[in-house]
């Protein structure tokens, strides 16, 4: 049995080393724009949508010509919504000789592998909204939505001008997404002089929502800011209608998305929600890409597959003003760009970097009317 | 008040699924000696049968029929028949060895719903849907009483299934004596077949039940399936009010930390209840220690 | 009544019975005795189809019975006492008689037995709602003898009724065994208590290795110096 | 075979491990460290279940508090040297604490403590932000400068440039050598010889004067002391840590490269960690399916094989050899 134990291991240390076989060599004449997304996991919604937004854009940007008159090359690799798994995963990309980084949407897993992106001197562009991810001084991270530190603020006027609220209640779920979003919100609110009432942290994934409605209706809240993920969002409204929680629901991006309409049902009529980029927005092109990807993958996307399809676009736009494939020269232009619809079609709404990374654009104001997202009103690019 | 009573009878309609999901853990556990670390994933897949039936077309009572069937085919028989079965024959396999097996169905569970039906939490019909009566100002759903009332009357009829007819005291006798069971001339492998079917369809009805609220995902299961071996435990391993009790219990105890003690730390409140109950009254707060133990 | 002819069995692959045979006539009582791990057990559980037989054979009356289900044998009149607890704890003295009925069909037949069983054992009947966990161990016992009898067997196979029992209790059991041998039932005994079943029995067994060594009348046996020298420990204890 | 003498075997294993990662880029050299820094926390965990016979479903929580308190002292300047005995011995000691209570109890019931243990510290570690970072965790971890030997950077030995993952890679051998050469010891000291015989026999273990609660706890203390330093590595290799990371599934994980690997096997839960670890690897092909493919493949080995792929090779020796053939099924029939 001993000697058993010892062919093991030493047939599995050969193993090892043959896994460790070297990956191919980039061939010269192609960009490679790995995305590292989570395709399985918990986040395998968010992840597939924006690997597929940037896929429909790699194949038209290859259609076209290409980026230098060379194809993109996109190989998927799955983080199955691990963190560590991420890291391990940017590090293979970059192996492999990766030109930019498309993903990761997680923020707890971009936190992580943006460190590799950065030790390598590889642009990445994630699909992260938690504020700090740009706040880390990395000087090769992008973002292709605003995070919650610039969606967040862009509510407060409504909440202070149009709702009149003096009291409010914010239900966050209590992971790295919604920590971020609720210390910009709490922190916005004091500034403008308005108590938070009820401040009621969930579990990700938690399916009771009757203690959280139940504490914010008693609060005597005047409007609930709503910070969640999209099933629990669902789950919240449902709760809400139920117990008749008659403030009004604020959510920033997932509250009046298409899918926590179709979970919730009429609960999510009234509902109301800053997003960033939305398929509903009023603008052709955007409805163009929604058209396409549905035709494309037959289902609708998320603002994910719209994040997705400007990473690739701003790679090519930015690479081609630079004239070379020159990843530090990348990371440089973007920063303090801005990329006009008008001139630059690939990014949907004219875009703008900031020295940290952060977008901005214009954004809009949605309400959930009889079932469908109605834009109400556009917030300009802050 | 109005609030007190909302949080408690919303915790107990909640609880008392999670106690449909703990007795069926608690039978396998009695009458084959099973952990089902893939009780959750029980719960969660019924659903996808329904949406499946139904995007056959099917109207939906008779999805829920065809779901029942499958769902007591799949998670009952061919469970036992697959998995259970082999490995309580070997030598060694009925330990831990089936619990790993127990915990790779569920990955296999849920990862094949992701793979084969979609990742994304889908939009599921209410078995009972209706108005909701204000009581003392607590707002109180026809649904969360139609889940308290079916889930009792689930227990009550299981009770007395077991307790009044010979059937039934065959299975108590398979369960709390097999060796005897068997020189008495009760098929218990029979026996053995009809908990597996029974745990089958209690996971079915739960799943029926909870699916409206938890929208049908595929990872479902990781949370109910913690939930109903805590209830399991803490009710009392070898009795079904035992189960009955902790799914009540963990339901109304979970609601009333969110809103009185704390949010943060709710999770955790089902999980030191459970280390209290194991040190202080391992047998569980209705359990007995006679007959089989843990 | 009952003959065991060369049978060599055990579980799967190991062999623990090679070649027991003996015979018993109707309306006697045998005691098996042997040292431990001779097979005394295993020999019940060979007769009542708990065990893999690889060679030999067992009649019943004449006809063949070897690997025969329990709950065939029981259709043939064989019930089987084995060694320890034999009760459903938590279910009631009324239902642990009436799960001793649990192949028969006609209910109406196992409730008029169970009637005449608890006459036979009016302890029972006082305490029929109870559940098993709550009786004395005498009371147990009682219970596990009676339920054997509930179909009316031919053949009774009781395997170390006295464990655990007093010794007012063991007589109580011993009496109860005679009075069913004189109402004509066949009786098949495992007794680690050897003296005291030999002195009630008919016939004794002696099994060593999975082997009949001898087979005789009791009192016989009882008189054998060598079945003293072995198995019957008392003389040990008499000789110092 | 029994020509080759068994430490031939060990040195070529040591070889080949030395090997592995040259000329391999970063992201083999950080999958062979997290296949090591697994392996050292499923043997841990075998040092539990393999030889003392109790299921812990906390190993990763261990592995989260070794790898936090290592964050934490790194980071506040302390030399990780410093920092992985406290880690380790910070470990021991809550294995102690957890354990106390929980094997009072017979059977299952240490599974169940250490089940709810885990995710109580995982919420813990989110929810005490002050201390440990809450849902953002601890980043960027110093990697130990061992003055010749900088893993923080990169440099060449021997014409081979060495990057900084493949001077931490030989870290976590060196670390996994000398864990091994210890458990190996322990394995054989009359102490280990004792934790089998209580896998074995617990109830004549006890008529043999052991005493069996107080040695089940110092196994279970001593596994959870090895997950601590499975901690230790994590911190400086992945240099982030969060709470997650360290949830239930993966005490679960840990649980499966044991058993797979086959509990009680010395080298088992190396096999094991590969086959969680790496599989993956091979398997990326079948893109989404491969968890359903690795799953399904651990059903099909547990019902084959339930002493895991120890066990499969046993029974091929035993196919080999016939006349080794158990006398199987005779627990089972003794209990009727």
């Amino acid at each position: 049995m001993k000697r058993l134990n010892l062919i093991a291991a030493a047939a599995l240390t050969i193993m090892a080393t043959a896994t460790a076989m070297p990956t191919g060599l980039r061939a010269a004449d192609t960009v490679s724009l790995p995305c590292v997304c989570e395709l399985s996991g918990a986040g395998a919604v968010s992840g597939t949508n924006y690997r597929d937004g940037a896929k429909m854009a790699a194949e038209e940007i290859n259609a076209a010509g290409g980026i230098l008159g060379k194809k993109i090359v996109m190989t998927d690799y799955d983080t199955q919504s691990d963190a560590q798994t991420s890291r391990a995963l940017v590090q293979k990309a970059i192996d492999a000789e990766a030109y930019a980084i498309i993903g990761t949407v997680y923020s707890g897993s971009t936190i992580v592998n943006m460190l590799v992106a950065q030790q390598n001197g590889v642009p990445q562009f994630t699909g992260s909204e938690a504020p700090n991810v740009t706040r880390q001084g990395n000087p090769y991270i992008f973002a292709t939505s605003s995070s919650s530190a610039k969606g967040v603020p862009g509510l407060t006027p409504y909440f202070k001008d149009t709702l009149k609220a003096k009291k409010i209640g914010v239900a966050w779920v209590n992971n790295e997404f919604g920590k971020g979003g609720h210390d910009v919100f709490v922190n916005e609110m004091k500034g403008a002089g308005i108590t938070v009432v009820a401040d009621v942290p969930s579990e990700q994934g938690q399916a009771d929502f009757a203690a959280d409605v139940s504490k914010i209706k008693e609060s005597g809240a005047e409007a609930v800011f709503v910070y969640l993920n999209e099933e629990e969002a669902a789950r919240f409204l449902k709760e809400a209608k139920k117990q008749g929680l008659k403030a009004p629901l604020v959510g920033e991006v997932t509250l009046t998305s298409q899918k926590v309409i179709d979970l919730a049902g009429d609960a999510a009529n009234g509902a109301y929600a800053h997003v960033g980029i939305t398929v509903g927005a009023n603008v052709p092109a955007v409805q163009e890409f929604g058209k396409k990807f549905k035709q494309k993958y037959s289902r609708d996307t998320d603002h994910n597959g719209l994040k997705g399809y400007i990473a690739v676009y701003a790679v090519k736009y930015v690479t081609e003003m630079n004239g070379s494939l020159d990843q530090e020269a990348l990371a440089k232009k973007l920063h303090g760009l801005t990329l006009d619809v008008a001139k630059y079609p690939g990014m949907l709404l004219t875009t703008s970097w900031d020295k940290t990374g952060e977008m901005s654009r214009e954004s809009f104001m949605t309400q959930v009317v009889d079932g469908k997202q109605k834009v109400i009103g556009t917030v300009p690019a802050n | 008040m109005a609030q007190f009573l909302q949080v408690l009878l919303s915790g107990l309609a909640t609880g008392s699924i999670y106690a449909l999901a703990a007795i069926g853990f608690t039978l396998l556990w009695q009458a084959a000696q099973t952990v089902n670390f893939a009780q959750g994933e029980f719960v969660m897949l019924p659903a996808f049968f329904v949406l499946i039936a139904m995007g056959l077309g099917l109207p939906l009572p008779v999805a829920l029929l065809v779901a029942l069937a499958v769902s007591v085919f799949v998670l009952g028989y061919l469970f036992k028949r697959l998995i259970v079965e082999p490995m309580k024959a070997s030598k060694t396999g009925g330990g831990l060895p089936l619990v790993i097996a127990t915990m790779s169905l569920a990955i296999f569970l849920k990862e094949g719903v992701k793979e084969f039906y979609g990742a994304e939490a889908q939009p599921y019909p209410e078995l009972v849907s209706g108005g909701s009566w204000d009581v003392f100002g607590a707002i109180v759903s026809v649904t969360d009483i139609a889940h308290l009332a079916i889930s009792l009357g689930v227990v009550v009829l299981l009770t007395l299934f077991l307790n009044r007819t010979r059937t039934g005291r065959a299975m108590q006798a398979t369960a709390q004596n097999p060796d005897v069971a068997k020189i008495l001339g009760v098929d218990t492998k029979r026996m053995v077949l009809y908990t597996f079917l029974i745990n089958a369809a209690l996971a079915t009805l739960a799943s029926f039940l909870i699916t409206p609220f938890y929208l049908a995902k595929f990872s479902n299961g990781e949370y109910l399936g913690l939930i109903a071996f805590i209830a399991a435990i803490v009710g009392g391993f070898n009795q079904i009010r035992g189960a009955l009790a902790g799914g009540l219990l963990i339901g109304v105890l979970d609601n009333m930390t969110a809103t009185y003690v704390t949010a943060e730390y709710r999770a955790a409140v089902p999980l030191v209840l459970l280390i209290v109950i194991i040190l202080w009254r391992p047998e569980g707060l209705l359990g007995t220690s006679e007959g089989r133990s843990v | 009544m009952l003959e065991v002819k060369e049978v060599y069995g055990g579980y799967g692959k190991v062999v623990i019975l090679n070649g027991v045979s003996f015979k018993i006539p109707q309306a006697s009582i045998t005691t098996v005795i042997g040292p431990n791990g001779a097979g005394k057990s295993t020999v019940f559980k060979a007769i009542f189809g708990l065990l893999d037989i690889h060679a030999g054979q067992i009649l019943l009356e004449g006809k063949d019975v070897t690997r025969l289900t329990p709950r065939e044998m029981i259709g043939r009149g064989v019930t089987y006492v084995p060694q320890g607890r034999n009760l459903v704890p938590q279910l009631s003295v009324y239902h642990n008689l009436e799960l001793g009925g649990i192949t028969v069909k006609d209910q109406a037949m196992v409730r008029d037995r169970i009637e005449v069983v608890m006459d036979q054992f009016p302890a029972l009947r006082q305490h029929r709602d109870r559940k098993a966990i709550e009786l004395s161990g005498g009371q147990q016992k009682q219970l596990e003898v009676a339920r054997a009898l509930l179909l009316d067997p031919k053949l009774i196979l009781i395997d170390e009724p006295s464990i655990g029992l007093s010794p007012n209790l063991v007589q109580e059991v011993f009496r109860t065994l005679m009075r069913l041998r004189d109402q004509g039932v066949t009786i098949l005994m495992v007794e680690q208590n050897a003296k005291a079943a030999l002195a009630m029995s008919d016939y004794g067994l002696v099994l060593e290795l999975g082997q009949t060594r001898m087979h005789d009348r009791a009192e016989k046996l009882l008189a054998d110096p060598r079945v003293g020298r072995l198995f019957l420990g008392g003389h040990i204890e008499e000789i110092q | 075979m029994a020509i080759i003498p068994k430490w031939a075997f060990i040195l070529v294993g040591i070889v080949l491990l030395v090997l592995a990662p040259i000329g391999q880029g970063n992201y083999v050299a950080l999958i062979l460290c997290s296949w090591l820094m697994y392996t050292i926390a499923a043997m841990g965990l075998n040092l539990t279940l393999g030889y003392a016979g109790q299921i812990s479903l906390a190993q990763g929580s261990f592995m989260a508090i070794g790898a936090y308190i290592t964050a934490l002292l790194t980071l506040s300047g302390v030399h990780w040297l410093v920092a992985m005995p406290l880690a380790v011995l910070g470990c021991f000691i809550v294995g102690l604490l957890v354990g106390f209570p929980a094997l009072r109890v017979k059977g299952h019931f240490l599974a169940f403590v250490t089940l709810a243990f885990n995710t109580l510290v995982v919420l813990v570690l989110r929810n005490e932000d002050w201390l440990t970072g809450g849902s953002y965790g601890k980043s960027n971890m110093p990697r130990p400068d061992f003055w010749l030997f900088n893993t923080g950077t990169k440099s060449t030995f021997l014409s081979i440039p060495l990057s900084s993952n493949q001077k931490m890679y030989y870290l976590c051998l060196a670390v996994f050598i000398v864990f091994a050469l210890l458990m190996y010891g322990l394995i054989r000291s009359p102490w280990g010889r004792a934790f089998k015989g209580l896998r074995e026999n617990p109830i004549r273990a006890e008529s043999l004067g052991l005493d069996t609660r107080r040695l089940t706890l110092l196994a279970f203390a001593i596994g959870s002391a090895a997950g601590g330093l499975a901690g230790a590595l994590v911190s400086p290799v992945v240099q982030y840590i969060e709470p997650n990371s360290f949830a239930l599934q993966h005490s679960l994980r840990i649980l499966l490269m044991v058993v797979v690997g086959g509990s009680g096997f010395f080298f088992g839960p190396m096999l094991g960690a590969a086959v969680v670890i790496l599989l993956p690897e091979f398997l990326r092909f079948t893109e989404g399916y491969y968890l359903i493919i690795y799953s399904g493949l651990v059903i099909v080995l547990m019902v084959y094989s339930p002493s895991g792929l120890m066990g499969v090779g046993s029974r091929i020796v035993a196919a080999v050899r016939p006349k080794r053939v158990a006398r199987t099924d005779m627990k089972e029939g003794a209990q009727l």
